[in-house]
């Protein structure tokens, strides 16, 4: 289960050894000794349905849950260890972003993104310049002046992350930062998260229920379940190799590249030939020779996208040959490529047309 | 029942009036000071020391509140006479519109208190993780993030205090204080004139509302919308 | 100073029946204002041999009972004395009729540091009861004493704390509910204080320790004698009248003597001239 | 100063005191039951007139809003003499403790007014929009789903106007009326019988004390968690 | 602009005709003299930007707003002419679903949703039976006696769906009723929304923010933009053939399938050979035969996915043939299907490979 690019050799911005945290006088583990170590410039993810555990490990980063068990070190200092003054100070060099923004209502932008700031006693001028760039940075230097209720949901979001940069930290924690969010919202508030991790070389841990979120940002990621870390590594490698059943549904659901039974039942309706789900495969070898099919074919579903800047994903083909020129296509294909065979489809069904409704 | 005899002496009443006035804006505008400011205090620790709370604790949780819902049921008028050597000491005297402020003062701080710690429940948990995971003390996310929060609900509820702090300064008279419930109390009802009854209880009305219009417009300002 | 009025009265009196007014369901409602005096018991206990029922409704002020009164709310009232009649009538414009007597009781200043009106030291504040009838009872009760003055041309029932001369004055009178005074003797401040009657026995306080006290047997203290108030028409109630009668037997009479710890001075006035008492504190009041 | 006479008489105190609890209760139950149902009903009205409300009408709810802000701030004590010839008529009696339930009915009302009108504003404008969106009449609405979305802070809001009537109904002396308040004043206060004042308080206390149990334990029931 | 398939002869159970609603005396024209008909069984998506005017086009079929001026007709009932009796009648005939769900907290799941049918004056057994079988059909039966405090968000929005069909209604609005929803739960409600419409034969009006909810669920889809309905029409054809910026705005954010700029540059870092997006036609021609390509050629990017059942996508293609041979490539594909030449890939870069992190 251990991937070498996680437990990497080289210098773990935090590192937690063996956390386990439980609620209820022990009635809840809900952290059940956990290792994970995450390096510098890392955007991790941490995926898993509701209750796994994601927010307690999160939350034991910064001290906001104390573990039982377990070491949690950031950046060199161990926080576990760490008294009341020396926590906040850690506290300080961790930025951390909500699902609800958790804006301070009272104050304006401008003054939530300056509260820690304060906190840290910079002096004013020194403070305000920083504010400036910061809402310049996320993009709505002109809503300084405003107060939180006055912003949509994807602004609010800036001026947490905003809020959450002011000191520079060298660690950016998101509980499910874009899960109240619009998809539109949702992708920019990605967006700039992508940049903050590029252009200023912050570290995130990055909470989410869905797996594109993980697919568009992440590098690494871990799948949690009932409070153990069930799966983890680069992220190309953990979509392209699953092996726990949690990270192939997230998979499915986040890629929607395969086709679910329910489509593959209408595509075979709808198209006569041989059916096949073609994958690419996570080896290097990218694509395969469409020209070197020497069927007939074409593509009649699925998605190829970028993971990590490389392509990932499936097509479903429809292979129009005779059923021995089929076969021996497949058996090309799969030199390159994954190859799930779906069988002939429905020869009552025309070749094209609409499913009626 | 038409009063004969109820008329407006103006030589006699006027100045009184005016002194009286004075004396309740004086004695509730302390009061609600002192006793807004001693609750808000109260009313915060209630709230950081309830279960679950940014300072949870349990004996003192319970202790603060038997307090509170010891004096509030008290009848006012016991209260003032049971808290006089109290108010002697503290205020250097038990008679007069200054010793009023003491027991009004306490009575104020615990009914501030329950009105705080419910608009402060009120608040959304998330800034005080806000806070704490920002490097910020417990106290100074209590005091700077979850106080100025509930600020604009705050102001309503003093608001609805302040009529029960001028209610209260209405028995100053029992203990030789002043103010317009009193002067409404002493030169009016129970001398049976209805005209300086109701002149005196008019401008109290007249006050309340103005108060509670300057509450509804800050805190109309302070909810931002 | 007994009438022949009440004795004729108590002649030719037969108790009522159940349903009218003093029967079994039909009591007389009597406003007093605390009812915790011995007197009370013995009353009820006499009027109940003489077939008459009664309703002793107790107040906390002496407010309302008057109101209550005119309101038909109650029969008779006995809590007050002629001089706060007077007021209430001048002011209601009703005609309450003060219909029997009962006692008048001396007025004391009481000091618990002080011996003697002489010890009491040049600026120091006494305590007054604030209700207007009393009040200017105390100030007479202070003038007399010699610790204050008023000014000139104040009419001694109608005295207000801004009537006293300062200036000439040894003593600040400081205002305070009647049932307060006795307790504001324990305050720094306070170097004596006007205390009624009803709360000197449970303060502690003995009637004899009064340091001044006004005369009840002095002329001036016609207005302070206690009354049975009734609505005009009902004046010659013969019930009304009958239960006077009992109030003002030996028995009841004896119990209101050691509740007041002896300085009651018990008075049997004719409705007339009690009528004249109050016709006088009327016009003294309006003219003041 | 320490007065000197404070012993409890039994054969005197206690069947008083049984009477005065009795009457207490009667006092406040009944206050409480018709005020809170009048004040639900005027709070009802406040809330769904108000500006962009569910039968918006700004007469109406400035007419509701002037009368509840002049009674609430006229001294008790003055209010009860004031409204007694409405007493009177009212109740048959302006005199005791039935007569004292009329004029703290009224203040009742309006105090819960103000309490309901704030828990509903509080309530959800989207359940509002749903039910009527399911055809529910608008009456429907207000009575049958916004009441009961806010019930939980109303038994709040409810147990601390207990308070406030208990407080209220120790004034019944003034009118002749009894109850522990009175009881306390009376023979404890005014007779300067401590102990008798703090039994009658003590039971007060411990009444208070109950209701804001029982309140707190339906409200949280009511809140669901 | 019209669509000759949305404005049809058949019978529309929804007509709105000249609708147009004012705010703050006419400062804000909510909604601009729009006409719309809806058909029975039409599952027809709303889509437009924040403030387009959605919510109060839809409020004003079951008269939540009343509209300035123009008429609405709902299943044969006029119901911008009907007095306050009549209009609850209507709209207990048209159920409507929430964002924020607005069930009632103090009523359990089975109260709520027998709510309706209590208005209705149902008989209490009746009631029941119609709540255990809605409770049955939104699939969560075992949760009758929950109050909706207790329910995770996709639960409560199922208990908002069967309180919207209580009384089987004809017609279902649904305001962003999957907004607030995470993905994951967002398809379970969808599927639950589409079941309805096949199974119960429910015409819905949906208003998203979201092309891939209209593409996943509608069959007919509105695009507003400043009060007035800019694009409508069958959802294949809006997709295929947006006319309308918004529209393609929208469609860009919902596919992914055709290659942002940012992407566009990261292939063409890392693939040497010609790249080209091909997009599938509307007209019937739904592929085109890979195997006729005559070049070298690879899948980098894209989607083909189903919309209204039909395959519907682009893929960009990298060709590895000659210049002339890509250029004939092209030449040959423009017969199948719309061909966009991004040009030469950068030849600096490795044929394929990840560009670093
Ligand atoms: N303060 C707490 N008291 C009791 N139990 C808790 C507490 N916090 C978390 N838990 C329990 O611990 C488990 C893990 O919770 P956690 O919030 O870490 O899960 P999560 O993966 O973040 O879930 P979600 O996706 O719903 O946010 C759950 O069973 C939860 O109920
Ligand atoms: N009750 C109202 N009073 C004043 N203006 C309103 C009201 N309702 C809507 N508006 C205005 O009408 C316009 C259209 O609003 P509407 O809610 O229909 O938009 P929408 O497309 O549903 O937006 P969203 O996606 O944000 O829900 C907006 O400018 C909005 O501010
Ligand atoms: N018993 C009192 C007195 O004579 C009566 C005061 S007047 C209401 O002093
Ligand atoms: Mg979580
Ligand atoms: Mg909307």
């Amino acid at each position: 289960m251990n991937d070498p690019a996680t437990t990497a050799s080289g210098d773990p911005i935090i590192s937690l050894s063996g956390i386990t945290k439980t609620f209820n006088g022990g009635a809840v583990r809900a952290v059940d000794d956990v290792s994970l170590d995450v390096e510098r410039g890392d955007v991790y993810g941490v995926i898993g349905y509701s209750g796994a555990g994601k927010s307690t490990l999160v939350r034991v980063i910064n001290a906001l849950e104390l573990p039982d068990s377990g070491r949690v070190v950031v950046d060199g200092r161990d926080v576990t260890a760490a008294g009341q003054g020396e926590l906040r100070e850690i506290r300080r060099d961790i930025g951390m972003i909500f699902q609800h923004f958790n804006l301070f209502n009272a104050r304006t932008v401008a003054a939530n993104i300056g509260y820690p700031l304060k906190l840290a006693k910079w002096p004013k001028k020194k403070r305000a310049e920083r504010v400036a760039e910061l809402l310049d940075f996320v993009g709505i230097a002109d809503k300084a002046k405003r107060y939180p209720t006055q912003l949509s949901g994807g602004q609010k979001q800036r001026v947490g992350i905003a809020r959450a940069l002011a000191t520079s930290p060298a660690v950016l924690l998101a509980d499910e930062a874009t899960s109240a969010l619009d998809p539109e919202t949702t992708r920019e508030v990605l967006d700039l998260l992508r940049r903050i991790n590029r252009e200023l070389g912050v570290t995130i841990v990055l909470i989410t229920h869905s797996m594109s979120v993980v697919q568009h940002l992440c590098n690494k990621v871990a799948v949690m379940e009932g409070g153990r870390i069930v799966e983890r590594g680069a992220v190309y490698d953990v979509l392209a190799r699953p092996e726990h059943p949690a990270t192939r549904r997230f998979i499915a659901s986040a890629l929607a590249d395969k086709p679910s039974e329910a489509v593959t039942d209408r595509l075979r309706r709808s198209h006569a030939g041989r059916l096949i789900v073609v994958s690419l495969r996570a080896d290097g070898t990218d694509s395969f020779d469409l020209s070197a099919l020497g069927v007939p074919a074409s593509v009649v579903y699925g998605a190829i996208t970028e993971v990590e800047e490389r392509p990932f994903g499936s097509l479903t083909l429809e292979l129009r040959g005779s059923a021995d020129e089929n076969r021996a296509a497949i058996e090309r294909l799969r030199e390159y490529a994954d190859v799930r065979d779906l069988g002939d489809g429905d020869e009552a069904a025309p070749a094209t047309g609409k499913a009626g409704n | 029942m038409l009063p004969m005899v109820n008329q407006w002496d103006s030589d006699r009443y006027t100045p009184k009036l005016i002194e009286a006035v004075q004396e309740t804006l004086q004695m509730v505008s302390l009061t609600l000071l002192i006793g807004g400011l001693l609750g808000l205090a109260l009313g915060v620790i209630v709230f950081a020391t309830r279960k679950g709370g940014i300072f949870a604790n349990r004996p003192v949780n319970a202790l603060v509140n038997v307090l509170i819902n010891f004096i509030r049921p008290i009848p006012f008028i016991i209260f003032l006479a049971a808290i006089r050597p109290l108010t002697q000491a503290v205020m250097g005297t038990g008679l007069g519109t200054e010793a009023m402020i003491f027991p009004m003062t306490i009575v104020c701080t615990v009914a501030t208190a329950r009105i705080v710690e419910q608009n402060l429940v009120a608040t959304d948990p998330g800034v005080i993780e806000a806070g704490i995971a920002m490097g910020a003390s417990r106290l100074h996310v209590l005091m700077r993030v979850v106080v100025p929060e509930a600020l604009g609900p705050l102001v309503l509820g003093y608001a609805f205090l302040f009529v029960g702090v001028v209610d209260m300064s209405a028995m100053a008279g029992i203990i030789g204080g002043g103010g317009l419930g009193a002067f409404a109390i002493q030169w009016g009802y129970q001398r049976y004139n209805d005209l300086v009854t109701w002149v005196a209880v008019g401008i109290i009305i007249v006050m309340v509302q103005v108060v509670q219009f300057i509450g509804n417009a800050i805190a109309r300002k302070l909810l931002r919308r | 100073a007994t009438t022949t009025t009440t004795e004729a009265a108590a002649g030719t009196f037969t108790a009522p029946g159940d349903a009218d007014k003093g029967g079994k369901d039909n009591p007389v409602k009597i406003g007093v204002v605390g009812s915790s005096g011995p007197q009370w018991d013995t009353f009820e206990k006499d009027a109940n041999a003489a077939g008459i029922y009664v309703d002793l409704v107790d107040f906390s002020d002496y407010q309302q009972p008057n109101p209550q009164l005119a309101a038909g709310q109650l029969d008779l009232n006995q809590f007050q004395h002629i001089l706060f009649l007077a007021q209430y009538n001048n002011e209601s414009g009703e005609k309450l009729a003060a219909i029997g007597s009962t006692a008048i009781y001396p007025l004391g200043l009481y000091s618990e540091k002080y011996k003697s009106v002489a010890e009491i030291p040049q600026g120091a504040q006494v305590a007054v009861p604030n209700d207007g009838t009393n009040q200017a009872r105390a100030l007479g009760v202070l003038q007399s004493a010699g610790l204050i003055t008023l000014k000139s041309g104040t009419g001694a029932l109608v005295a207000t704390p801004d009537d006293v001369d300062t200036a000439a004055s040894k003593v600040v009178v400081t205002p305070v509910a009647a049932d307060q005074t006795a307790r504001s003797l324990g305050d720094k401040q306070i170097a004596a204080a006007i205390v009624n009657n009803d709360y000197v026995t449970d303060t502690g306080l003995e009637p004899s320790d009064a340091i001044a006290k006004d005369d009840p047997s002095a002329d001036s203290a016609k207005p302070f004698i206690n009354i049975w108030a009734a609505r005009e028409a009902d004046a010659d109630n013969p019930v009304y009248l009958k239960l006077i009668e009992i109030a003002q037997s030996a028995d009841v009479e004896a119990d209101l003597q050691d509740n007041s710890g002896g300085t009651a001075v018990i008075v049997h006035e004719t409705p007339a001239n009690l009528a004249t008492y109050l016709a006088d504190a009327e016009a003294q009041l309006t003219n003041k």
